[in-house]
């Protein structure tokens, strides 16, 4: 049983921080921000919900496993609102999405 | 292998800091001034600093951002001129950096237990501390108890920064030529947010009471619970606007709030005196010396929370009123 | 296996902080800065139980409340600079 | 590790002296006052890295962990100096913000043209 919580821990934990490492490749790499955001936020959230659930594992039923829980609720409430309040904030401004994306993008430039 | 990681943070932190100097668009440079918070409260963690990390934490992520912005709001966003006499400057700062690197070969190995900041009054402050005050958080012990008087003075300047604002941006606000109407909705348009925001409220106080009145068995305190609770408010005014904001909590109460703060500061402190002890020696409010300080601790911890929300919230205010 | 979390978070926070320097645009760096600030999350619980001592977790919950709060100064920010453009279309030269 | 270690400080001077340059080169008001924001940080880091003891832990006691412990002090101030600095940086901004209403500029230079007139 022991091991089995390991290896499942481990599993999770090293696939978070795939996500992780996935959704920061993703943000630096897309053409264009709505993507960006894309691959920021869907990763985010997984990634947040492996490695905290990861880290659950190992720490058992203790007063730590609820603070992660509390930790990762407020994660999955806040995260996903921050990236619509912004991608909500880019569209009202008239940041196009993906086909004049380079047009944009001239315009934006400082 | 922490300390690794250390490092990279702090490379990060360079490489913030280096972008924040070059940009001309100060809005951007409050974002990368966010990050750099971010990487600092990260250090302050690796450094075993947890209380130090909360407070960065709570001023750092949200406070700071906001009074940036809301005053940028009033002035301008970008950087008209360029920087006056560059290379005589860096020559300058180039030199100075050369000196303190040259001065840090003569400082003691990082970590060493032996250096003299380690075996001044540290070491009797950890060992006291169980004896005397009997409460798990050190860093609360000395910053109420040891160390009150420091901490009774940093709370005036709270107070006084506090004061100053109101004084300089408090009365006589020039009305611009905003409807008023849509300034005092905020962001009471974008549902989501709201909705997010009325769910995330209560909880945000909560652990702010938390962080208040556990601040002597973990990192927490007064200060960190202050900003936390500010934080709470101002994403209320955020979401509902200024007005409804100063509904349920007028400028009058806040007024009153900065004020009372440093006072029970004081009275707990002059109480010792009366008491037949010293100025701020809580050992005598109570009938068992342990029991007096841990109370005299919570009080004082009330105290700061007070005053650091009361100014942060004044502050905010005043800074939005100027906006109208 | 900590450690492999750990290195993964601060070398995304380092490919974030170059989608911050180089912008393009305002959105992207308020989106670098969410994103960091969630990494910060995961690296403060990560680092609690590399430490031992999961005491410390309220750092990362006090994070996880609080990072909310700039995005929407951001948002607020953005309208009121709208609404100023709006009725004062040659203040800002 | 000896070179690790030493990186602690060389970051505390880069970073001292790049808030030095933001607060002596920067014309613009806010800019040095952000300025001022990262030479406040630098020295907070210099107080909590000299904390800092070998294998030690953060100085609150638990049944866990080990008995060693970094050192409360510089804790202490640099807690109470963190919110202190917020305070008075809101002061500055409060300043700048007047100077603002009253110049109509917050470049350093153009305020002093036109007190010069």
């Amino acid at each position: 049983m022991e091991t089995l919580l390991d290896i499942l821990s481990w599993v999770s934990l090293s696939l978070g921080g795939l996500m992780v490492l996935i959704g920061g490749i993703g943000a630096l790499r897309m053409p264009d921000l709505y993507t960006r955001m894309h691959a920021a936020s869907v990763t985010d959230s997984m990634g947040a919900i492996l490695v905290l659930v990861g880290i659950m594992l190992q720490a058992g039923l203790t007063l730590a496993t609820i603070k992660l829980i509390a930790i990762l609720l407020f994660l999955l409430i806040s995260s996903p609102t921050s990236s619509n309040t912004l991608a909500s904030a880019a569209l009202l401004a008239g940041t196009r999405p993906f086909e004049e994306a380079h047009q944009s993008d001239e315009e934006d430039k400082e | 292998m922490i300390v690794i990681f250390g490092v990279v943070l702090l490379t990060l932190l360079v490489i913030t800091a280096i972008a924040i100097v070059r940009t001309e668009n100060l809005f951007v440079a409050v974002m990368l001034l966010g990050i750099a918070s971010l990487f600092i409260a990260g250090n302050f963690f690796l450094l075993d600093a947890a209380d130090v990390a909360l407070t960065e934490a709570a001023i750092g992520a949200g406070i700071s951002t906001v009074l940036f912005l809301s005053a940028l709001a009033l002035t301008s966003e970008r950087e008209r001129s360029k920087s006056s006499n560059k290379i005589l400057s860096f020559t300058v700062v180039a030199v100075a950096a050369l000196v303190l690197i040259y001065a840090t070969f003569d400082k003691p190995r990082f970590g060493d237990p032996d250096a003299p900041v380690q075996t001044h009054v540290a070491p009797w402050y950890l060992e006291k501390t169980p004896e005397y005050i009997d409460i798990p958080n050190v860093v609360t012990a000395v910053l109420g108890s040891y160390r009150g008087y420091d901490t009774l003075g940093e709370v005036l300047v709270v107070f006084t920064a506090g004061i100053g604002v109101l004084f300089l941006l408090g009365s006589g606000a020039p009305l611009g030529s905003l409807p008023q109407e849509k300034i005092n909705e905020g962001l009471r348009h974008h549902l989501i947010p709201r909705v997010v925001g009325r769910v995330l409220i209560p909880f945000i106080l909560l652990f702010g009471l938390y962080v208040q009145f556990h601040g002597e068995y973990g990192p927490g305190g007064g200060f960190q619970a202050g900003a936390i609770i500010a934080a709470a408010i101002i994403l209320f005014s955020l979401l509902e606007g200024e007005q409804r904001a100063l509904s349920v909590l007028p400028a009058r109460v806040l007024l009153g709030l900065v004020a009372f703060g440093p006072l029970l500061y004081l009275a707990v402190g002059i109480a010792g005196i009366v008491l037949g002890g010293n100025f701020l020696d809580y050992s005598v409010l109570s009938s068992d010396p342990v029991k007096g300080q841990q109370l005299g601790i919570l009080l004082i911890e009330a105290g700061v929370g007070i005053t650091v929300t009361g100014v942060l919230l004044s502050v905010f205010h005043a800074f939005a009123a100027r906006g109208r | 296996m900590y450690y492999v979390v750990t290195i993964a978070t601060l070398v995304t926070m380092g490919l974030a902080l170059i989608r911050a320097v180089r912008g393009p645009s305002v959105y992207d760096r308020v989106l670098a800065v969410n994103m960091i600030g969630t990494k910060t999350v995961l690296l403060l619980s990560v680092i609690a139980f590399l430490y031992g001592r999961p005491d410390f977790l309220d750092l990362a919950l006090a994070y996880a409340l609080i990072n909310f709060i700039g995005v929407l100064a951001v948002l607020e920010f953005f309208r009121n600079r709208a609404l100023r453009r709006s009725t004062e279309p040659d203040r800002e030269s | 590790m000896e070179i690790l270690g030493l990186y602690y400080y060389w970051v505390f001077a880069i970073l001292l002296m790049i808030g030095l340059y933001a607060v002596i080169a920067k014309r613009n008001l806010v800019k040095k006052l952000i300025g001022l924001t990262l030479f406040q940080s630098a020295v907070f880091l210099l107080y909590i890295t000299m904390g800092k003891v070998d294998e030690g832990t953060a100085p609150i006691f638990s049944v866990t962990g080990s008995n060693i412990f970094s050192n409360p002090l510089p804790q202490v101030l640099i807690l109470t100096a963190i919110v202190v600095g917020i305070s008075t940086t809101a002061l500055g901004l409060g300043i700048v913000v007047r100077l603002k209403e009253e110049y109509g500029t917050i470049e350093e230079h153009e305020i002093q043209e036109i007190d010069e007139r």
